[in-house]
Protein backbone atom coordinates (compact mmCIF):
# COMPACT_ATOMS: atom_id res chain seq x y z
CA UNK A 1 0.00 0.00 0.00
CA UNK A 2 0.60 3.41 -0.98
CA UNK A 3 -0.29 6.58 -0.14
CA UNK A 4 -1.07 9.22 -2.65
CA UNK A 5 -0.86 13.02 -2.18
CA UNK A 6 -2.61 15.39 -4.48
CA UNK A 7 -1.41 19.11 -4.96
CA UNK A 8 -2.76 22.50 -6.12
CA UNK A 9 -5.32 22.35 -9.05
CA UNK A 10 -4.81 18.24 -9.01
CA UNK A 11 -6.65 18.07 -6.24
CA UNK A 12 -9.51 19.70 -8.20
CA UNK A 13 -8.90 17.82 -11.56
CA UNK A 14 -8.94 14.47 -9.97
CA UNK A 15 -11.40 15.41 -6.75
CA UNK A 16 -9.17 14.24 -4.18
CA UNK A 17 -6.86 15.15 -1.77
CA UNK A 18 -5.04 11.90 -1.11
CA UNK A 19 -5.84 8.12 -1.35
CA UNK A 20 -4.69 4.88 -0.72
CA UNK A 21 -3.30 2.35 -3.56
CA UNK A 22 -2.26 -0.88 -3.50
CA UNK A 23 1.09 -0.96 -5.02
CA UNK A 24 2.99 -3.25 -6.51
CA UNK A 25 4.97 -1.28 -9.03
CA UNK A 26 8.51 -0.28 -9.56
CA UNK A 27 9.14 3.76 -9.74
CA UNK A 28 7.09 6.80 -10.31
CA UNK A 29 6.51 6.51 -14.44
CA UNK A 30 4.64 3.06 -13.15
CA UNK A 31 2.54 4.81 -10.77
CA UNK A 32 1.70 7.75 -13.39
CA UNK A 33 1.27 5.44 -15.76
CA UNK A 34 -1.54 3.81 -13.95
CA UNK A 35 -3.45 6.61 -12.94
CA UNK A 36 -3.21 7.65 -16.28
CA UNK A 37 -5.13 5.13 -17.48
CA UNK A 38 -8.30 5.21 -15.00
CA UNK A 39 -9.45 7.51 -17.51
CA UNK A 40 -9.33 10.73 -19.98
CA UNK A 41 -9.39 13.19 -17.61
CA UNK A 42 -6.62 11.34 -15.32
CA UNK A 43 -4.96 11.12 -18.43
CA UNK A 44 -5.07 14.98 -19.31
CA UNK A 45 -4.60 16.31 -15.58
CA UNK A 46 -1.20 14.03 -14.96
CA UNK A 47 0.35 14.23 -19.10
CA UNK A 48 3.71 14.58 -18.91
CA UNK A 49 4.06 18.33 -18.70
CA UNK A 50 1.89 18.86 -16.14
CA UNK A 51 3.53 17.15 -13.15
CA UNK A 52 6.34 18.90 -12.08
CA UNK A 53 7.98 16.25 -9.50
CA UNK A 54 7.12 13.35 -7.50
CA UNK A 55 8.08 13.33 -4.58
CA UNK A 56 8.38 10.37 -2.03
CA UNK A 57 8.29 9.90 1.64
CA UNK A 58 9.11 14.16 1.49
CA UNK A 59 12.89 13.59 0.02
CA UNK A 60 12.99 16.06 -3.27
CA UNK A 61 14.68 14.16 -6.05
CA UNK A 62 14.77 15.06 -9.74
CA UNK A 63 13.23 12.76 -12.83
CA UNK A 64 12.01 9.18 -12.23
CA UNK A 65 11.35 8.18 -8.30
CA UNK A 66 11.58 4.20 -7.23
CA UNK A 67 8.27 3.90 -4.71
CA UNK A 68 8.94 1.29 -2.12
CA UNK A 69 5.54 -0.54 -0.65
CA UNK A 70 4.62 1.75 2.11
CA UNK A 71 5.65 5.15 0.89
CA UNK A 72 4.19 8.42 0.69
CA UNK A 73 3.81 9.71 -2.61
CA UNK A 74 3.25 13.26 -3.45
CA UNK A 75 2.21 14.22 -6.79
CA UNK A 76 3.75 18.13 -8.03
CA UNK A 77 1.96 19.56 -10.54
CA UNK A 78 3.84 23.07 -11.63
CA UNK A 79 4.57 25.42 -8.91
CA UNK A 80 3.63 29.16 -8.82
CA UNK A 81 4.74 30.38 -5.52
CA UNK A 82 6.65 33.41 -4.39
CA UNK B 1 25.03 31.42 6.77
CA UNK B 2 22.56 32.89 10.17
CA UNK B 3 19.19 31.45 8.41
CA UNK B 4 15.64 31.12 9.47
CA UNK B 5 12.94 30.12 7.21
CA UNK B 6 9.05 30.36 7.94
CA UNK B 7 5.94 28.91 6.04
CA UNK B 8 2.47 30.44 7.81
CA UNK B 9 -0.90 31.70 7.25
CA UNK B 10 0.11 35.11 9.18
CA UNK B 11 1.37 38.40 7.88
CA UNK B 12 5.42 39.22 8.57
CA UNK B 13 6.41 42.51 9.79
CA UNK B 14 9.90 43.87 7.58
CA UNK B 15 10.78 45.88 10.29
CA UNK B 16 10.73 43.49 13.34
CA UNK B 17 12.57 40.71 10.70
CA UNK B 18 15.01 42.89 9.57
CA UNK B 19 16.06 44.22 13.00
CA UNK B 20 15.85 40.18 13.77
CA UNK B 21 18.03 39.66 10.96
CA UNK B 22 21.16 42.54 11.73
CA UNK B 23 21.21 41.10 15.12
CA UNK B 24 22.61 38.03 13.33
CA UNK B 25 24.40 39.26 10.61
CA UNK B 26 27.59 40.03 12.06
CA UNK B 27 29.51 42.90 10.12
CA UNK B 28 27.39 43.30 6.95
CA UNK B 29 27.20 46.42 4.83
CA UNK B 30 24.64 45.35 2.30
CA UNK B 31 20.87 44.23 3.14
CA UNK B 32 18.49 43.64 0.63
CA UNK B 33 14.87 43.36 1.50
CA UNK B 34 12.26 41.87 -1.31
CA UNK B 35 8.74 41.91 -0.89
CA UNK B 36 6.20 40.35 -3.19
CA UNK B 37 2.75 41.50 -2.76
CA UNK B 38 -0.38 40.23 -3.91
CA UNK B 39 -1.43 41.99 -7.49
CA UNK B 40 -5.66 43.17 -7.20
CA UNK B 41 -5.48 43.47 -11.59
CA UNK B 42 -3.34 40.93 -12.94
CA UNK B 43 -6.36 39.42 -14.60
CA UNK B 44 -8.89 40.79 -16.14
CA UNK B 45 -11.19 40.33 -13.74
CA UNK B 46 -10.53 42.06 -10.33
CA UNK B 47 -9.10 39.82 -7.75
CA UNK B 48 -10.61 39.40 -4.20
CA UNK B 49 -8.63 36.94 -2.80
CA UNK B 50 -5.40 34.86 -3.43
CA UNK B 51 -5.07 31.27 -1.74
CA UNK B 52 -1.99 29.52 -1.34
CA UNK B 53 -1.09 26.00 -0.51
CA UNK B 54 2.24 24.01 -0.27
CA UNK B 55 3.31 20.77 0.93
CA UNK B 56 4.55 21.03 4.74
CA UNK B 57 7.98 20.24 5.28
CA UNK B 58 8.86 19.59 1.57
CA UNK B 59 8.53 23.68 1.39
CA UNK B 60 10.62 24.67 3.81
CA UNK B 61 13.64 22.06 3.19
CA UNK B 62 13.46 23.01 -0.53
CA UNK B 63 13.78 27.06 0.73
CA UNK B 64 16.57 25.77 3.05
CA UNK B 65 17.71 24.27 0.20
CA UNK B 66 17.99 27.04 -2.29
CA UNK B 67 19.00 29.16 0.18
CA UNK B 68 22.63 26.86 0.78
CA UNK B 69 23.29 27.13 -2.96
CA UNK B 70 23.04 31.25 -2.88
CA UNK B 71 25.16 30.56 -0.03
CA UNK B 72 27.53 28.80 -1.68
CA UNK B 73 27.87 31.37 -4.88
CA UNK B 74 27.91 34.69 -2.28
CA UNK B 75 29.23 35.59 0.65
CA UNK B 76 26.23 35.65 2.45
CA UNK B 77 26.14 36.12 6.35
CA UNK B 78 22.23 36.06 6.84
CA UNK B 79 19.16 35.32 5.17
CA UNK B 80 15.74 35.10 6.78
CA UNK B 81 12.50 33.88 4.14
CA UNK B 82 8.78 34.40 5.38
CA UNK B 83 6.55 32.64 2.69
CA UNK B 84 2.49 33.10 3.28
CA UNK B 85 0.10 30.40 3.00
CA UNK B 86 -4.17 30.18 3.05
CA UNK B 87 -6.23 33.17 2.00
CA UNK B 88 -4.45 36.89 0.91
CA UNK B 89 -5.93 39.75 -0.28
CA UNK B 90 -4.80 42.42 -2.72
CA UNK B 91 -1.93 43.87 -1.44
CA UNK B 92 -0.98 42.02 1.17
CA UNK B 93 2.54 40.43 1.22
CA UNK B 94 3.01 36.85 0.39
CA UNK B 95 6.86 36.12 0.15
CA UNK B 96 9.36 38.72 2.45
CA UNK B 97 13.42 37.68 1.53
CA UNK B 98 15.97 39.31 3.74
CA UNK B 99 19.80 38.90 2.48
CA UNK B 100 22.80 40.39 4.37
CA UNK B 101 26.26 40.74 2.92
CA UNK B 102 29.31 42.52 3.57
CA UNK B 103 28.73 43.73 -0.49
CA UNK B 104 25.80 45.01 -2.21
CA UNK B 105 26.34 43.20 -5.49
CA UNK B 106 26.21 40.05 -3.61
CA UNK B 107 22.86 40.83 -1.55
CA UNK B 108 21.06 42.00 -4.59
CA UNK B 109 22.05 38.69 -6.28
CA UNK B 110 21.33 36.39 -3.59
CA UNK B 111 18.31 37.58 -3.06
CA UNK B 112 17.40 37.77 -6.96
CA UNK B 113 18.72 34.18 -7.01
CA UNK B 114 16.65 32.93 -4.04
CA UNK B 115 13.48 34.19 -5.38
CA UNK B 116 14.17 33.13 -9.08
CA UNK B 117 14.54 29.50 -7.70
CA UNK B 118 11.78 29.87 -4.96
CA UNK B 119 9.36 30.58 -7.71
CA UNK B 120 10.49 27.12 -10.08
CA UNK B 121 11.15 25.13 -7.21
CA UNK B 122 9.52 25.05 -4.12
CA UNK B 123 6.31 23.76 -3.80
CA UNK B 124 3.60 26.08 -3.75
CA UNK B 125 0.51 26.83 -5.36
CA UNK B 126 -1.87 30.12 -5.80
CA UNK B 127 -5.26 29.63 -7.03
CA UNK B 128 -6.92 33.37 -7.41
CA UNK B 129 -10.75 34.08 -6.43
CA UNK B 130 -12.12 36.53 -8.79
CA UNK B 131 -14.41 38.84 -7.97
CA UNK B 132 -16.81 37.60 -10.15
CA UNK B 133 -17.01 34.54 -7.98
CA UNK B 134 -15.24 32.37 -10.10
CA UNK B 135 -11.45 30.93 -9.42
CA UNK B 136 -8.83 29.42 -11.50
CA UNK B 137 -5.05 27.89 -10.52
CA UNK B 138 -2.25 30.01 -11.86
CA UNK B 139 -0.15 28.43 -14.33
CA UNK B 140 3.76 28.44 -14.14
CA UNK B 141 4.92 31.23 -16.24
CA UNK B 142 7.46 30.41 -18.82
CA UNK B 143 9.35 34.15 -18.13
CA UNK B 144 9.75 32.13 -14.34
CA UNK B 145 11.64 29.28 -15.92
CA UNK B 146 13.83 31.72 -17.96
CA UNK B 147 14.60 33.61 -14.90
CA UNK B 148 16.37 30.95 -13.06
CA UNK B 149 18.41 29.65 -16.06
CA UNK B 150 19.92 32.55 -16.38
CA UNK B 151 22.14 31.71 -13.53
CA UNK B 152 22.59 28.23 -14.98
CA UNK B 153 24.96 29.66 -17.85
CA UNK C 1 7.28 57.43 -11.02
CA UNK C 2 6.73 58.89 -7.52
CA UNK C 3 10.19 59.86 -6.49
CA UNK C 4 11.16 61.09 -3.31
CA UNK C 5 14.58 61.79 -2.25
CA UNK C 6 16.12 63.82 0.85
CA UNK C 7 19.37 63.85 2.16
CA UNK C 8 19.79 63.93 6.26
CA UNK C 9 21.06 63.85 9.35
CA UNK C 10 18.20 62.05 10.77
CA UNK C 11 18.29 57.96 10.94
CA UNK C 12 15.33 56.21 8.68
CA UNK C 13 13.02 54.20 9.29
CA UNK C 14 12.43 51.39 6.68
CA UNK C 15 8.89 50.47 7.77
CA UNK C 16 7.85 53.51 7.96
CA UNK C 17 9.30 54.26 4.23
CA UNK C 18 7.73 51.17 3.00
CA UNK C 19 4.61 52.01 4.09
CA UNK C 20 4.43 55.33 2.68
CA UNK C 21 5.89 54.16 -0.78
CA UNK C 22 2.97 51.38 -0.76
CA UNK C 23 0.66 54.12 -0.31
CA UNK C 24 1.89 55.78 -3.54
CA UNK C 25 3.18 52.39 -5.70
CA UNK C 26 -0.41 51.43 -7.07
CA UNK C 27 -0.59 47.83 -7.79
CA UNK C 28 2.90 47.37 -7.40
CA UNK C 29 3.51 43.16 -6.95
CA UNK C 30 7.05 43.35 -5.87
CA UNK C 31 9.49 45.57 -4.06
CA UNK C 32 12.74 45.71 -3.52
CA UNK C 33 15.08 47.36 -0.44
CA UNK C 34 18.34 47.98 -0.52
CA UNK C 35 20.49 49.14 3.10
CA UNK C 36 23.77 50.08 3.40
CA UNK C 37 25.04 49.98 6.56
CA UNK C 38 28.38 51.52 8.60
CA UNK C 39 30.69 48.39 8.43
CA UNK C 40 33.15 48.59 11.99
CA UNK C 41 35.99 46.69 10.52
CA UNK C 42 36.17 47.45 7.26
CA UNK C 43 39.88 48.80 7.53
CA UNK C 44 42.76 46.79 10.10
CA UNK C 45 41.93 49.57 12.69
CA UNK C 46 37.86 49.43 13.44
CA UNK C 47 36.22 52.48 12.94
CA UNK C 48 34.85 54.57 15.58
CA UNK C 49 32.51 56.57 13.28
CA UNK C 50 32.20 57.07 9.36
CA UNK C 51 31.61 60.95 8.60
CA UNK C 52 29.77 61.87 5.67
CA UNK C 53 29.41 65.25 3.48
CA UNK C 54 27.53 66.14 0.32
CA UNK C 55 27.19 68.65 -1.93
CA UNK C 56 23.84 70.15 -0.68
CA UNK C 57 21.10 70.63 -4.06
CA UNK C 58 23.56 69.03 -6.28
CA UNK C 59 23.32 65.58 -4.98
CA UNK C 60 19.46 65.69 -4.64
CA UNK C 61 19.62 66.82 -8.10
CA UNK C 62 21.77 63.97 -8.99
CA UNK C 63 19.85 61.24 -7.56
CA UNK C 64 16.32 62.23 -8.96
CA UNK C 65 18.17 62.31 -12.12
CA UNK C 66 19.60 58.97 -12.03
CA UNK C 67 16.28 57.60 -10.67
CA UNK C 68 14.69 58.48 -13.79
CA UNK C 69 17.71 56.86 -15.44
CA UNK C 70 16.23 54.07 -14.14
CA UNK C 71 12.43 54.93 -14.45
CA UNK C 72 13.78 55.03 -18.22
CA UNK C 73 14.74 51.35 -18.36
CA UNK C 74 12.59 49.51 -16.00
CA UNK C 75 8.58 49.66 -15.32
CA UNK C 76 9.48 51.86 -11.80
CA UNK C 77 5.82 52.94 -10.15
CA UNK C 78 7.92 54.58 -6.50
CA UNK C 79 11.13 54.75 -5.97
CA UNK C 80 12.67 56.49 -2.73
CA UNK C 81 15.93 57.44 -1.41
CA UNK C 82 17.07 58.38 1.62
CA UNK C 83 21.44 59.11 2.08
CA UNK C 84 22.41 60.27 5.47
CA UNK C 85 25.34 63.04 6.20
CA UNK C 86 27.07 63.65 9.33
CA UNK C 87 28.56 61.05 12.06
CA UNK C 88 27.47 57.54 11.57
CA UNK C 89 28.15 54.69 13.82
CA UNK C 90 29.13 51.57 12.91
CA UNK C 91 25.69 49.44 12.23
CA UNK C 92 23.59 52.41 11.43
CA UNK C 93 21.79 52.74 8.07
CA UNK C 94 23.76 54.53 5.33
CA UNK C 95 21.67 54.73 2.22
CA UNK C 96 18.32 53.29 1.97
CA UNK C 97 16.82 52.62 -1.66
CA UNK C 98 13.09 51.27 -1.95
CA UNK C 99 11.84 50.21 -5.50
CA UNK C 100 8.51 49.26 -6.45
CA UNK C 101 7.46 47.48 -9.76
CA UNK C 102 4.73 45.11 -11.09
CA UNK C 103 7.79 42.86 -11.60
CA UNK C 104 10.20 41.68 -9.43
CA UNK C 105 13.29 41.43 -11.87
CA UNK C 106 12.57 45.46 -12.84
CA UNK C 107 12.53 45.90 -9.25
CA UNK C 108 16.06 44.16 -8.01
CA UNK C 109 17.68 45.86 -11.48
CA UNK C 110 16.10 49.25 -10.87
CA UNK C 111 17.49 49.28 -6.99
CA UNK C 112 20.67 47.73 -8.05
CA UNK C 113 20.94 50.68 -10.83
CA UNK C 114 20.41 53.43 -8.83
CA UNK C 115 22.73 52.27 -6.47
CA UNK C 116 25.95 51.47 -8.94
CA UNK C 117 25.19 55.20 -10.33
CA UNK C 118 24.69 56.75 -6.82
CA UNK C 119 28.13 55.66 -5.75
CA UNK C 120 29.80 56.52 -8.95
CA UNK C 121 27.91 60.01 -9.31
CA UNK C 122 25.99 61.45 -6.46
CA UNK C 123 28.45 63.93 -4.65
CA UNK C 124 28.87 62.50 -1.31
CA UNK C 125 32.16 61.95 0.52
CA UNK C 126 33.71 59.14 3.09
CA UNK C 127 35.92 59.79 5.92
CA UNK C 128 36.89 57.18 8.26
CA UNK C 129 37.52 58.13 12.13
CA UNK C 130 39.63 55.54 13.28
CA UNK C 131 39.25 54.24 17.10
CA UNK C 132 43.08 55.53 16.87
CA UNK C 133 42.60 58.64 17.22
CA UNK C 134 43.19 59.09 12.90
CA UNK C 135 41.47 59.33 10.28
CA UNK C 136 41.01 59.19 6.65
CA UNK C 137 39.15 59.76 3.40
CA UNK C 138 37.67 57.23 2.11
CA UNK C 139 39.16 56.80 -1.67
CA UNK C 140 36.54 55.64 -4.78
CA UNK C 141 36.61 52.20 -5.79
CA UNK C 142 37.40 51.09 -8.76
CA UNK C 143 34.91 47.75 -8.53
CA UNK C 144 32.35 50.67 -8.26
CA UNK C 145 33.11 52.29 -11.08
CA UNK C 146 32.88 48.56 -12.95
CA UNK C 147 29.73 47.95 -10.97
CA UNK C 148 28.83 50.92 -12.86
CA UNK C 149 30.37 50.31 -16.28
CA UNK C 150 28.25 47.34 -16.90
CA UNK C 151 24.89 48.80 -17.20
CA UNK C 152 26.45 50.82 -20.07
CA UNK C 153 27.25 47.83 -22.49
CA UNK D 1 35.17 87.23 -9.22
CA UNK D 2 34.20 83.77 -8.44
CA UNK D 3 33.66 81.34 -5.71
CA UNK D 4 35.57 78.29 -5.58
CA UNK D 5 33.79 75.41 -3.60
CA UNK D 6 36.23 72.60 -2.02
CA UNK D 7 34.66 69.08 -0.79
CA UNK D 8 35.94 65.83 0.92
CA UNK D 9 39.81 65.71 0.85
CA UNK D 10 40.47 68.31 -0.48
CA UNK D 11 39.05 70.77 2.12
CA UNK D 12 41.79 69.03 4.42
CA UNK D 13 44.43 69.23 1.52
CA UNK D 14 44.03 72.48 0.36
CA UNK D 15 43.28 74.18 4.32
CA UNK D 16 40.15 75.77 3.26
CA UNK D 17 36.85 75.08 2.10
CA UNK D 18 36.10 77.78 -0.40
CA UNK D 19 37.48 80.91 -1.26
CA UNK D 20 36.62 83.81 -3.58
CA UNK D 21 38.65 84.68 -6.77
CA UNK D 22 39.52 87.28 -9.27
CA UNK D 23 38.42 85.98 -12.28
CA UNK D 24 39.28 86.34 -15.89
CA UNK D 25 39.56 82.90 -17.44
CA UNK D 26 37.92 80.85 -19.87
CA UNK D 27 36.63 77.37 -18.36
CA UNK D 28 37.18 74.59 -15.66
CA UNK D 29 40.74 73.59 -17.17
CA UNK D 30 42.29 77.10 -16.99
CA UNK D 31 41.25 77.30 -13.35
CA UNK D 32 42.72 74.09 -12.51
CA UNK D 33 45.58 74.98 -13.95
CA UNK D 34 45.68 78.36 -12.14
CA UNK D 35 45.16 76.30 -9.09
CA UNK D 36 47.85 73.68 -9.98
CA UNK D 37 50.43 76.50 -10.20
CA UNK D 38 50.05 77.47 -6.52
CA UNK D 39 52.60 75.00 -5.53
CA UNK D 40 53.50 71.16 -5.36
CA UNK D 41 50.35 70.74 -2.62
CA UNK D 42 48.30 72.22 -5.10
CA UNK D 43 49.43 70.39 -7.71
CA UNK D 44 49.51 67.22 -6.29
CA UNK D 45 45.93 67.54 -4.61
CA UNK D 46 44.04 68.80 -7.93
CA UNK D 47 46.28 66.11 -10.30
CA UNK D 48 43.98 65.05 -13.11
CA UNK D 49 42.94 61.65 -12.14
CA UNK D 50 41.80 63.45 -8.47
CA UNK D 51 39.80 65.65 -9.82
CA UNK D 52 35.84 63.71 -10.25
CA UNK D 53 34.02 66.94 -11.62
CA UNK D 54 33.89 70.46 -12.04
CA UNK D 55 30.42 72.23 -10.87
CA UNK D 56 29.47 75.83 -12.10
CA UNK D 57 26.41 77.01 -10.36
CA UNK D 58 25.18 73.93 -9.48
CA UNK D 59 24.44 72.40 -12.84
CA UNK D 60 26.86 68.96 -13.44
CA UNK D 61 27.98 69.00 -16.84
CA UNK D 62 30.73 66.42 -17.86
CA UNK D 63 34.35 66.90 -18.71
CA UNK D 64 35.34 70.89 -19.64
CA UNK D 65 33.08 73.72 -18.61
CA UNK D 66 33.06 77.35 -19.02
CA UNK D 67 33.04 79.79 -16.07
CA UNK D 68 31.62 82.47 -16.53
CA UNK D 69 32.22 85.69 -14.32
CA UNK D 70 30.39 85.60 -10.93
CA UNK D 71 30.25 81.84 -11.33
CA UNK D 72 30.00 79.64 -7.91
CA UNK D 73 32.06 76.70 -9.22
CA UNK D 74 32.52 73.18 -7.18
CA UNK D 75 35.38 70.87 -7.04
CA UNK D 76 34.64 67.70 -6.31
CA UNK D 77 36.96 64.80 -5.53
CA UNK D 78 36.06 61.66 -6.87
CA UNK D 79 32.83 60.41 -4.92
CA UNK D 80 32.48 57.84 -2.24
CA UNK D 81 28.78 57.57 -0.53
CA UNK D 82 26.07 54.85 -0.60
Amino acid sequence: MITVLYFGYLREALGRNQETLEWMGDDSEALLDLLRARGPDWAEALAPGKVFRVVVDRQVTRGVVKIPDGAEVGILPPVTGG
Amino acid sequence: MWLKVDVQAAPFDLACEESALLAQAGDAGAVVAFVGRVRAHDAAVPLSALWLEHFPGVTEAEIARIAALAADRWPVTACRVIHRVGALAPGEGIVLVLMASPHRAAAFEAAAYLMDYLKTEAPFWKREDLADGSHRWVEARQTDEAARARWES
